[in-house]
């Protein structure tokens, strides 16, 4: 047990910090929010050359072979500076879930593009209706005709779809009535996507596939497996974005500590009132204990041991946590932090959509009650 | 101790409520949230001027209706309840109104308050500065007199309904050798004045409701002082202190917590326990700031200004927003992202508007901190910190 | 609308307070907790002669005839200085449900005996099991057997069992199988009692009924209303309890402001600390949010009106509210408060016995949602 | 980032909690809340001694095993697990050994460190004041040089163990001319001292595990003062370090946890969805505790001194602990208000010892409010207030 970064996440994370520090500033996060794709092509080939999209990647598709638990890091640095754009749904719901699910023939036709930075990858998984994170509640049929599944409905809050080369859609196939992942091209007129308007500035889409055909031979693990895919890639994601959130709260909690040493009301840096002092160390025990659940879940998928537990428990305290912290930086940053003008709304807005992603509390306490075997 | 209204105050509320339910009806506006801060809508508030009901409790001689604290409560609570847009007349009926009636001169109440009870004078706070937030008396704005004028120089910050208001309520130093709570005037500064320009800013939420105001070499006639020179900050906590008295915030997003309760029902959410648990606790702790926003119209009835009675039912009633907000948020699961204008977008987006509108809540008017601190020492007698 | 006490209500006020500063001081209620019955006949009959007992029965019966309003302010005071003794039992649970829904006879016979001091009433009430406060949750049948009912089963948390003259029994009858509510004598040999050993330090006793014979005429209110009874009991009941609570926890409050401008750390009464004259802010808030849903129960209750909803409200308010109250007052008193030579002990130990009694905040919450047509 | 133990640990572990669960089974005791502070056992004590499990960490050659923090963080969290009653040594293995061991003279390691290895000496801890709690500077326990000797006169209070305590840990002024903070010196006084006694005081749960202690011209040799004279403020505050590093305060209350899950599965209550959301959010809660609580251990495995690091750890577990026993208390309705003893009383009346006893956890060891302050200082590097 040793629960501080090795020499090598160190030094990971020093170099995402830098870059991200020079590439990605709240001036570039703006411009690029306020793009027509909210996307830069440029700074995605600069991560591409980093190494960033093949990270945990193995070698032979052309990746750095290193381990979730280093993922973990880079995604912490890319919560802190707020970059914009598709590496979550790429990386996270896309390659990793080819590296998971996908044929040696699968992970050979689309790693080698991602790493390089060349395929955009996004995946679709909400359904309209209140459902849950879960694949139980995949309604969207794809049903088996000849050697082509073909889907047809509608997939919500899908990231990215504007921009993806392809998409990872779970269905329910026909005739089997199970759980499965097909992975479909995005440029099919037969799907079609309209922008959802979502608080966390990322690009949201409603998707509606119309008897889009797409090969048997694109489906990610056999048809039996579908279920056990879809629930892993719902763990990764939730972890993932705890790890983002690391970041953003981290990130959050700097800005205000910094502030509170500066700020003077009545002739004192309102860090020196009491109250001020126990909200930011309130903020303090929640990152922290938001930063060990979330490495710990990160830690246990990195090396593939059971962790439905584990994964609830970081993102239930996540959705709670990242709130209260918010919350508290806005109470101390006073009016200028509700300004538009400030870096906080940043935060704010992206916490709030990540609370949101892939299950918030409520739902993750109903998964511990499972395995606490409460129910 | 009787909670109820008279007969006639029952009746008022039931006129209140047919005419914005009439309005409603019309066509004439939605409710919203923040309405009453955000909604300027001239032409409803000349109607509401047409009623009587601007400037309800001044004396008839400056145009008021000489009614009760508790007729006015009555008035703002369906005022809020039906999100009407009423920001144009809110500021002068609820303070600078009762600023001028407390501190002006004879003049300046029979110039401004029955334009204003007409819904022809709106007028614009101009209190907080960059620098001086919670700590008001550190105010930078300077007043320099200059024969029968004052020039003003210096910013405001966060003041709502600039583009429409006529005058500004404006607090600046005219003696910045005295202690500093000790050298601060109140003003009554024309929009129109040369020199005074308006910045629109963008808050969170997204609303450009607000504005920063600049003063460059404004001048202002020595008769727009109002009440004495060098006791403004006196009458700034006075007047924060009926700024604070009503039910703006405990009722602030109260378009929201009805279509939330409506839209579990209809969707059948409320079946799940959980949510009808959050839901019941809201209206519970709904309840309770509404009562302790009462107390402060009873503690007006008998004569009294509130004080910490008002710091009480404010830091209470911004805390219950919040939770408003978050548990709609949560009721509506992804679909709570979606702003307003977004397809798909459930309660005109009123949640996430809330949500983030509610960061602000507990800094406006006194912090909470602030508030807190009076609340601890006016109204407890705990020593000063 | 006022939201003050009238001159009588303030007058009642500072009598009650006078007179249990006077006679009820904290070695007193210490000394009659840690006596055999826990009561003291003295007292009692000091109080019957301020016509405390009877202070809302009617002339005709012996009593004062004011309103439950003016129960309330008493029953504050009585909060307010830990009363030890059957008064609520008496008074709140027998003497007001006989009002309510007894027969002419009844009340004669009944009434004019407790405004007199000299008959205990009390309520067997709670089952064994994790049943709710409300009619449909009784089990204990009565069956009607010629002119009697009779009753057998066993009733929990019945307080005063011990020195009650008459049982108030809610049963379930049968052939009917209905709710009703009898008055059965205590001193029967069917009725035997052991007691139970309860945080707030009141007498509650487990009341076992074997084949208890009952008259007919002892029947409050007929036997088609025994539901409807019960439900207003609990009413009563609930906002009572809240009124005890009122006077609890603004002594607390008092308590604990005093202490916090006494007591001195780091050379300064620690009130002058901004995090403990926020955590005071805190209290006041709450004591006054309960102050004021009690009251608007309590005037409703006065006025006849319904107000299943306001009743619920204040108790569910009540129950949290009390607890952080409290809560705080530990953290501002410290060590000293958590000794049971330091009074605050006294308030704790009831003020949770309270949050129970009669309906927990979990339990009116669903009364609320209920109100809201939530379900 | 390693969250795992190593096999050697993990049997460690497993030995642990074989011998606990061999020692209930045979009867020794039962399982309680807060046994690790009231848990008087002096034959437990011995049994744990002769595994060689106290004074873990220490050098082998004053009696102890030479074994890692983490080697004691899993003995300590196998013993709160089951409750175990390890009052006797506990403070002498936490605390006052490791005092002895940083600052203690050679001839005082040699005189005390094996014989509590042995379980033979048990110490108590003469820190609080009735007038010196948080502001521990400020106590009025005095200490006079007298030739060889200091003569102590004063009073300490909320002492644990003091009946079984064959020592005592005594904080006493030694100079009273000085700065507050720098007249303070730390001595060993033998329980059996002349002028020393004990009077047992009751807490609010009804327990008598506390006393208070009145020093009466108590001589001390001056070989019995621990480290420097007047610098034993600096000694207290890491003292205090330790004091707060383990998992006492997250796992206090364990054996209430699992009983009360086990009773609401029982009693299909968790099938409730409100009552298993509570237990689920406790679990969430309980692990972030553990977390935190682990983090100081690795902390000091990296040699450094826990400092903001426990008092993050301690403030959040006991809230933790209220939460606990705040829900066990709903969870068990009406029959949650009753005591230990009592009849149908549910868990041993271990709901409302804890909901009693948790009023006094956010005070001991420093109160919340004081960790807070050095969280935010120290850790966050916040001024001063």
């Amino acid at each position: 047990m040793r629960l501080a970064l090795t020499e090598e996440q160190e030094m990971l994370k020093r170099a995402a910090r830098d870059f991200l520090d020079d590439k990605c500033s709240k001036a570039f996060v703006r411009q690029v929010e306020d793009s027509e794709t909210g996307f830069s092509r440029e700074l995605w080939q600069d991560m591409a050359e980093l190494g960033w999209m093949g990270l945990i990647v193995p070698e032979q598709y052309g990746g750095g072979g290193m381990s979730f638990l280093d993922l973990a890091v880079l995604l912490e640095e890319m919560g802190r500076s707020c970059l914009p754009g598709p590496f979550f749904s790429t990386v996270v719901l896309g390659a990793l879930t080819i590296l998971d699910a996908g044929s040696e023939q699968q992970k050979q036709e689309y790693l080698p593009g991602v790493v390089r930075g060349e395929k955009i990858l996004t995946l679709a998984l909400d359904e309209p209706g209140f459902g849950g994170y879960d694949a139980g509640s995949i309604k969207v049929e794809a049903t088996l005709d000849g050697h082509n599944y073909c889907i047809t409905g509608t997939k919500l809050f899908v990231p990215d779809a504007h921009i993806a080369d392809h998409l990872l859609c779970a269905v329910r196939t026909k005739p089997e009535n199970v759980i499965a992942a097909l992975v479909a091209d995005a440029g099919s007129p037969q799907i079609s996507h309209a922008p959802l308007k979502s608080i966390g500035g990322d690009r949201l889409y409603e998707v509606v596939f119309d008897r889009l055909p797409v090969p048997e031979t694109r489906l990610l693990g056999g048809v039996s497996q579908g279920s056990m895919v879809v629930d892993r890639i719902v763990q990764r994601a939730a972890v993932a974005k705890c790890c983002e959130m690391v970041g953003n709260i981290q990130r959050v909690l700097e800005m205000t500590v910094d502030y509170a040493k500066e700020r003077k009301q009545f002739d004192r840096p309102i860090g020196s009132f009491q109250v001020i002092q126990h909200y930011c160390a309130d903020m303090a025990t929640d990152v922290d204990g938001a930063r060990l659940s979330t490495y710990q879940a990160a830690w246990m998928l990195s090396q593939a041991l059971p962790c439905a537990r584990e994964v609830a428990i970081a993102k239930a305290w996540m959705g709670e946590a990242s709130r209260r912290v918010i919350d508290l930086a806005h109470q101390i940053h006073g009016a200028i932090g509700v300004s538009m003008e400030h870096d906080l709304h940043f935060y704010t807005r992206r916490a709030k959509a990540a609370e949101i992603a892939f299950g918030d509390a409520d739902f993750y306490r109903e998964v511990v009650a499972r395995e606490m075997g409460l129910w | 101790m009787d909670f109820g209204f008279t007969d006639e105050q029952n009746r008022f509320r039931h006129e209140v409520r047919s005419f914005l339910e009439e309005e409603i009806e019309k066509g004439h506006w939605e409710p919203a949230c923040d309405a009453w801060i955000q909604g300027f809508n001239p032409e409803f508030t000349r109607r509401v001027a047409h009623r009587g009901w601007i400037g309800l409790t001044w004396p008839e001689e400056y145009g008021g209706q000489g009614r009760s604290h508790t007729d006015r409560l009555i008035l703002t609570e369906e005022m809020l309840r039906f999100g009407a847009p009423a920001a144009c007349h809110w500021f002068a009926d609820r303070q600078v109104g009762g600023a001028i009636l407390s501190f002006g001169s004879e003049e300046l109440k029979r110039e401004f308050l029955p334009r204003i009870a007409r819904g022809e004078a709106y007028f614009g706070l101009g209190m907080s500065e960059p620098g001086a937030g919670s700590d008001l008396a550190s105010l930078q704005t300077r007043a320099v007199e200059d024969g029968d004028y004052y020039t003003i120089n210096g910013q405001k910050t966060w003041t709502s309904c600039a583009y429409f208001a006529h005058y500004f309520d404006v607090y600046a130093r005219t003696d910045p050798e005295a202690p500093k709570h000790r050298g601060i005037s109140e003003f009554i500064v024309d929009a129109r004045s040369p020199g005074l320009s308006r910045i629109p800013m963008t808050d969170i939420t997204g609303t450009e409701a607000w504005s920063d105001l600049f003063f460059d070499n404004v001048r202002v006639h020595k008769k727009y002082l109002i009440g004495q020179k060098d006791r403004g900050f006196y009458q700034v906590l006075h007047q924060l202190d009926y700024e604070r008295s009503g039910m703006e915030r405990i009722m602030g997003n109260y378009p929201l917590f009805e279509a939330v309760v409506q839209f579990s029902k209809e969707n059948q959410l409320s079946l799940q326990p959980a949510v009808r648990s959050k839901l019941a606790q809201l209206e519970i702790e709904f309840e309770v700031g509404r009562l302790l926003g009462y107390r402060v119209t009873s503690v007006m009835e008998d004569g009294k200004t509130p004080n910490w009675e008002s710091a009480m039912s404010k830091a209470y009633s911004t805390e219950f927003e919040k939770r408003l907000a978050n548990v709609s948020m949560e009721i509506l699961g992804p679909y709570g992202q979606l702003m307003s204008g977004s397809r798909l977008v459930p309660l005109r987006g009123m949640a996430p508007h809330s949500y983030l509108g509610s960061k602000g809540y507990s800094l406006q008017a006194g912090t909470t901190e602030i508030l807190k601190n009076i609340l601890a020492t006016r109204g407890l007698g705990l020593p000063a910190a």
